[in-house]
């Protein structure tokens, strides 16, 4: 755990009645880095990302973001202190306009209508939604949608950033253009999570690669180095007849 | 100590049919996630009925309880197809002002139709008392609170024993899930209403021998349910019947020793006092 | 309602077009009226327009005033105070020489208030709450009996019996009344009159309106076992009181209802057995020694299609001593017609007026009141002997010996 | 930033408009001051019930609270009016913080059940509490000392009192339509859950918007007191007036800024216009009109209007994103 790490994850358990969803995942991100959260179906990445956001206090283990205990706190708070959150099923302000959707989290950091404005116009540029600024939000596609999320997210100014499935549900074109958007984020110096089923994205992108299954953390590495463990390949295709190290 | 027996049982007597307006409430929340904010309309509506019934053709309002009870679910079904289905994915507050707006006008309605004069029934049984042990009981109360049991154990078999009450019952606890097993969420949904609706008119007939109708009635019991099925935990139908008994006692007994100008407001502490302490109701098995 | 209005507006536009070429016809004599025609007090409204009505035709047939028919013009409050606030600007803006009005005292208060800075005569035909006139104002007025005034009658009624019946102790009352206004304000003088008059009051119990089951609160005055039951309630209060005593088996000596709830024939029909023996004190009823009060008692039946109420007769008088007041006025202005109804002395089949200031009232018609007594379902006037045909029946026995 | 001042001039058209009212109907001014209450007093409710998306069925309560404050402090005190306005509206905003605390922190509809209990409990301790609230027989304002010589009885006064009153609540909702504080209100409105995660706490910010709107609903009871002249419990603490003050914004077009008070304007106007035929009903049409809004116009006539507007102006199919954007 290098001094360098803006958010540790330690031994967080996490339980709905009989469902375990996460057992004792405990995981660090760098200053700047893009880890990679991958894992089939039901693993738990949603629910470590709720967690960590807030949405969900842990049945057991700790969180720190930016060397503070956060645990419990909730997503209001961790938002203030800069961590900016897309939600995997895009949950826009339908009847607000895109620019009004963007606005909500520029004026986090300011009070004045102007500044948050032009912020809001800044993050809508960086992002590509200025054309449709005016438009309320439920007018957007699918596409739109998922980069007003992300847009929102941005407008915090947030020091980490957690991208649930951004890129699921488009078409090629629109996929190679929010990889090369979560990149030029990336060099602001924003540090990212981002959950993926796209494994192509997912392993360009990462630094680190962290995988979940059944809500244990089953591998992490560089992405080429887990692309190839026998664990992970097991997660995903399910028993191959070879007989892996079992369950 | 006869008067406390006597003000005690009289709350029982009166918690009971109190109980038969909260289920119906609890009843269409716990299936539809909505808030019927015309709840005690229709049991003015149940009064005025019988009251009818009773001015017109002579038919004693506990001989007229079928009737009520086939008129009352389909009057119900009617009212969900017509109002409620159309809005049912709305946001909360769209089904509360619709409610609220069906409220005003069946209230209004009523107005118009039977005037503001107040009414009741005189029939040979009014007057009449039950003695039992020095206690004294009013006698078509008790017929009342008897018809209410048979009423709420009649609702029991037919959410339990029948196809129409497991499928209300899956609607409630998850309509996505219902719907996947090949349950027709909206057909529970219309009856839930009506079953809820005729609960409402038939504690209405319940009440006409018992005290006086006027048309704007219909607030009172609204709010007398509210407390009921919160108390009982929101959509808990059996915890209703004990936010019933439980209303009706803290009623009595408080007018009888605190003051009688606060009767209502004791309901109504309780109600905020559950919502502060425990929100899901006494008996823990709220549906929010 | 309408039909008239229209009458009423049309004659008008005819009047004053007419008015510049010739001689008019005698143009019409327009009088304000506000009552609840819709709404809560819609039934005491009816009530109201059949005594107006009497009244009207009286006023007709006897030539009208000063040689011009009298119209009315008639506004409904709704049984809202801003619907009636209303309703008096429209009618101050038309010019009448006075108004008369309305049925509830929640709304008569406010309406009072406004004539008085608005400095227009206000004469109240229905509210009986004491603080309309007390202290009241000069451009208020008032001939009907005040509620302080059912509570002094049947005082009067237990001190008659006391003396008559010195073996019977009669000194325990428990109050009984609804929070509203007017119940409030009997219950009140209720409690002064009987410390006056050495009378224990051994509870005051109010109940508040809407799901009204007085099982618990019989039962707590049941406890105190008192000689006299004082009740004040509206109609449908009073039927379920009687029922549930009746049920919860509480025997005082003298069940005493003041007006409103216990005056009126629906409590009869309503209670039943239960209404029997008890004691009403009401400010009219048709057999009393008034002259021509039985022939006043059947034109209300017949204007009002059913059995009238105290109500009509009290709006008769009204518009009768209205109409008395502008036959003397020296002018339509208002301070001429103020004098003149403060000179009134007139005799009425409701009862002699005469405004005066007493007690801290202003413009007050101290009318006295009637007691009358359910006996054999039916109502008597008992008291006071000086105009009740009748005789009381006291003491009241217990439930079981009846 | 341009939109922020065509909204405001519009306010400025409308105060001005109606300052006119006095003249145009000379005879009509005690409909003149209910319109100009009630628009005030529904845009206060607007601020809860549209803005933050928190129905509220008790707003009779704190209209009640600012009367009997007003009341009581001039009654029993002498205190002058416009202390007794101030110390209403205080005192209302620290019930509804309360309030509020206890019921926000819950999910699903408790708020809006609380709300019609707490103002019954309200009602039944205005009736009984006979030596402070004066019980059933309700409060008489014979007197008040006039301010700068004005009588608070005469009506054209009490209408330009009024129209300050609704002047000052347009204004509150104006800024809320540009400022974070606004904003994170509609942000609640739409998605709770979302608006936490732009760092919105919505317990604290629905407090707050209560609390804002209590004051000025409380401001608006206190003059509709000094209107009456004369209230009861039934008159100010009834369940009708919370009903009448949630329609009127909801039907005018809840969460706008002119919604509530075009509300005022069209129902009350045409109440008294119908009067002879709809008095009886317009309870009746109350409840036709809503369940009519709700189905078919949930915008209500506002803001339906802009939805028509912008339907007209700009058809606005669903915009296909071909996000290539790459500009740094």
């Amino acid at each position: 755990m290098s001094s360098g790490s803006i958010l540790q994850v330690e031994g967080v358990h996490q339980r709905f009645g009989g469902l375990l969803a996460l057992q004792d995942v405990s995981l660090s991100v760098e200053e700047g880095e893009i880890l990679g959260l991958i894992g089939p179906n039901g693993a738990g990445k949603t629910t470590l990302f709720n967690v960590i956001s807030g949405y969900l206090r842990p049945t057991e283990g700790s969180v720190r973001f930016l060397g503070k205990e956060v645990t419990g706190l909730p997503p209001y708070r961790l938002a203030a202190m800069g961590m900016g959150r897309t939600f995997q099923i895009v949950r826009p302000f339908p009847k607000l306009t895109v620019l009004e959707n963007v606005l909500i989290g520029s004026f986090l950091r300011t009070s004045s209508r102007r500044e948050a404005e032009d912020r809001a116009w800044e993050t809508l540029h960086l992002t590509g939604l200025a054309p449709f600024a005016s438009r309320p939000a439920a007018s957007l596609n699918l596409a739109g949608r998922k980069r007003l999320e992300i847009a929102r997210a941005l407008a915090l100014n947030p020091r980490l950033l957690l991208l649930d499935e951004v890129v699921a549900g488009l078409n090629p074109a629109e996929t190679d253009a929010t990889v090369k958007l979560i990149r030029r984020v990336r060099d602001r110096g924003i540090t990212i999570i981002v959950v993926e089923h796209v494994m192509r994205v997912i392993m360009g992108l990462s630094d680190r690669v962290v995988v979940l299954n059944y809500g244990r953390k089953i591998a992490e590495g560089k992405p080429q180095e887990v692309a190839s463990d026998p664990a992970v390949i097991a997660a995903y295709l399910g028993e191959s007849g070879g007989g892996s190290e079992g369950r | 100590m006869t008067t406390f027996l006597q003000v005690f049982m009289t709350g029982i007597l009166t918690g009971g049919v109190y109980a038969l307006v909260g289920i119906g409430l609890s009843l269409i929340f716990g299936v539809m996630r909505i808030v019927n904010f015309a709840h005690g309309e229709f049991v003015a509506l149940g009064m005025y009925t019988s009251l009818l019934l009773f001015q017109s053709m002579g038919i004693d309002p506990y001989l007229a309880l079928p009737l009520i009870i086939v008129g009352g679910i389909l009057l119900g079904a009617l009212v969900e197809r017509v109002f409620i289905a159309p809005i049912i994915a709305a946001p909360e507050h769209v089904s509360i002002l619709m409610t609220v707006g069906v409220g005003l006008v069946i209230s209004n309605l009523l107005l118009f139709g039977f005037g503001a004069h107040p009414q009741s029934i005189f029939t040979w049984y009014s007057t009449k008392t039950v003695r039992v042990g020095g206690v004294t009981f009013s006698g078509p109360l008790s017929v009342s609170f008897l018809i209410t049991l048979a009423v709420i154990l009649g609702l029991y078999w037919v959410l339990t024993r029948t196809e129409i009450g497991r499928a209300m019952r899956a609607t409630a606890q998850n309509r996505d899930a219902a719907e996947l097993q090949g349950i027709n969420t909206a057909v529970a949904r219309m009856l839930a209403f009506g079953i809820g609706v005729a609960l409402a008119a038939v504690s209405g007939t319940l009440l006409l021998p018992v005290l006086y109708v006027i048309p704007t009635i219909g607030g009172v019991f609204t709010l007398k349910a509210f407390v009921v099925t919160v108390l009982g935990g929101m959509g808990n139908v059996l915890g209703a019947i004990g936010g019933g008994l439980i209303l009706g006692v803290t009623e009595s007994l408080g007018a009888a020793y605190i003051s009688s100008g606060y009767r209502d407001a004791f309901g109504l502490i309780a109600f905020l006092a559950v919502l502060l302490l425990r929100p899901a109701g006494l008996f823990g098995k709220s549906r929010v | 309602m309408r039909k008239t209005l229209l009458i009423a507006l049309a004659v008008v536009l005819a009047g004053s077009l007419a008015s510049t070429a010739f001689p008019a016809p005698a143009e019409p004599l327009r009088i304000g009226i506000i009552t609840s025609l819709t709404g809560r007090f819609a039934t005491f409204g009816k009530m109201q327009m059949a005594g107006y009505q009497v009244a009207l035709e009286e006023i007709n047939r006897a030539g009208g005033i000063k040689g011009r028919p009298v119209e009315l013009l008639i506004e409904d409050d709704a049984s809202t105070v801003p619907a009636a606030l209303s309703a008096a600007e429209r009618l101050i803006a038309k010019g009448v020489p006075i108004i008369l009005g309305t049925y509830s005292s929640g709304i008569s208060k406010p309406l009072a208030g406004y004539m008085d800075r608005q400095r227009r005569v206000l004469l109240v035909s229905g509210s009986a709450d004491d603080s309309i006139t007390r202290p009241g104002s000069e451009w208020v007025f008032r001939a009907k009996s005040v509620s302080s005034t059912y509570a002094s009658t049947l005082f009067d009624l237990f001190q008659f019996l006391r003396e008559q019946y010195p073996s019977i102790p009669l000194n325990t009352v428990a109050i009984l009344h609804g929070t509203g206004a007017f119940e409030t304000s009997v219950a009140d003088a209720a409690v002064v009159y009987a410390k006056a008059r050495k009378y224990q009051i051994v509870t005051r119990e109010a109940y508040d309106r809407g799901l009204t089951d007085f099982r618990p609160i019989l039962n707590r005055i049941r406890g105190f076992n008192p000689d006299i039951l004082f009740m004040v309630s509206y109609e449908e209060d009073a039927v379920a009181i009687m029922r549930q005593a009746k049920e919860v088996n509480i025997n005082p000596k003298i069940f005493a209802g003041a007006a409103a709830g216990f005056a009126i024939e629906p409590f009869i029909k309503g209670a039943g057995d239960a209404a029997e023996w008890v004691f009403s004190a009401t400010s009219w009823t048709p057999d009393v020694k008034y002259p021509g009060a039985r022939q006043l008692y059947e034109k209300l039946k017949k204007a009002a299609g059913m059995e009238p109420s105290y109500h009509a007769a009290e709006a008769y008088m009204a518009l009768i001593v209205a109409a008395d007041a502008l036959r003397r006025a020296k002018s339509l202005s208002q301070e001429d017609v103020r004098d003149a109804l403060k000179a009134t002395k007139l005799m009425t089949p409701v009862g002699p007026v005469e405004f005066k200031d007493f007690l801290g009232f202003k413009n007050q018609n101290p009318i006295p009141m009637v007691v009358e007594q359910v006996q054999g379902g039916k109502f008597v006037t008992v008291f006071p002997a000086s105009i009740a045909p009748g005789k009381p029946k006291y003491p009241t026995p217990p439930w079981d010996k009846r | 930033m341009r939109e922020r001042f065509k909204t405001l001039a519009w306010i400025g058209a409308v105060l001005v408009a109606f300052t006119l009212y006095p003249w145009i109907f000379p005879t009509k001014l005690n409909l003149g001051v209910v319109i100009v209450l009630f628009a005030g007093m529904a845009t206060a409710w607007d601020i809860l019930g549209g803005w933050a998306g928190q129905l509220s069925l008790g707003h009779a309560a704190l209209v009640g609270i600012g009367g009997y404050t007003l009341a009581l402090l001039s009654l029993r005190a002498g205190i002058p009016p416009w202390w007794g306005l101030l110390a209403g509206m205080a005192l209302t905003s620290v019930v509804a913080a309360m309030w509020g605390w206890i019921v926000f922190r819950l999910r699903g509809p408790y708020f809006v059940l609380s709300t019609i209990a707490v103002a019954e409990i309200l009602r039944l301790v205005a009736i009984n509490w006979k030596n402070l609230t004066g019980g059933a027989e309700g409060l008489f304002l014979r007197e008040l000392p006039r301010p700068f010589g004005l009588d608070l009885f005469d009506r054209t006064v009490e209408f330009y009192l009024g129209l300050a009153f609704l002047g000052i609540a347009l204004l509150v909702v104006w800024w809320l339509s540009w400022s974070r504080f606004g904003y994170s209100l509609q942000a609640i409105r739409e998605d709770q859950d979302s608006a936490m995660a732009m760092g919105i706490n919505p317990t604290s910010t629905k407090i707050l918007a209560f609390a804002l709107s209590a004051a000025l609903t409380a401001a608006g009871g206190s003059l509709y007191a000094i209107y009456l002249s004369f209230f009861e419990p039934h008159i100010v603490l009834d369940i009708g007036l919370s009903v009448e003050l949630a329609l009127i914004a909801y039907i005018g077009g809840a969460g706008t800024v002119f919604g509530p008070t075009i509300g005022a304007v069209v129902l009350l106007g045409a109440a008294d216009l119908f009067r002879n035929y709809f008095q009886q009903a317009n309870l009746l049409i109350y409840g036709i009109l809503i369940i009519l809004v709700v189905r078919f116009a949930p915008e209500g006539i506002v803001g339906g209007w802009h939805v028509l507007l912008r339907r007209l102006t700009r058809p606005a199919p669903v915009v296909p994103v071909e996000v290539r954007g790459e500009r740094p």
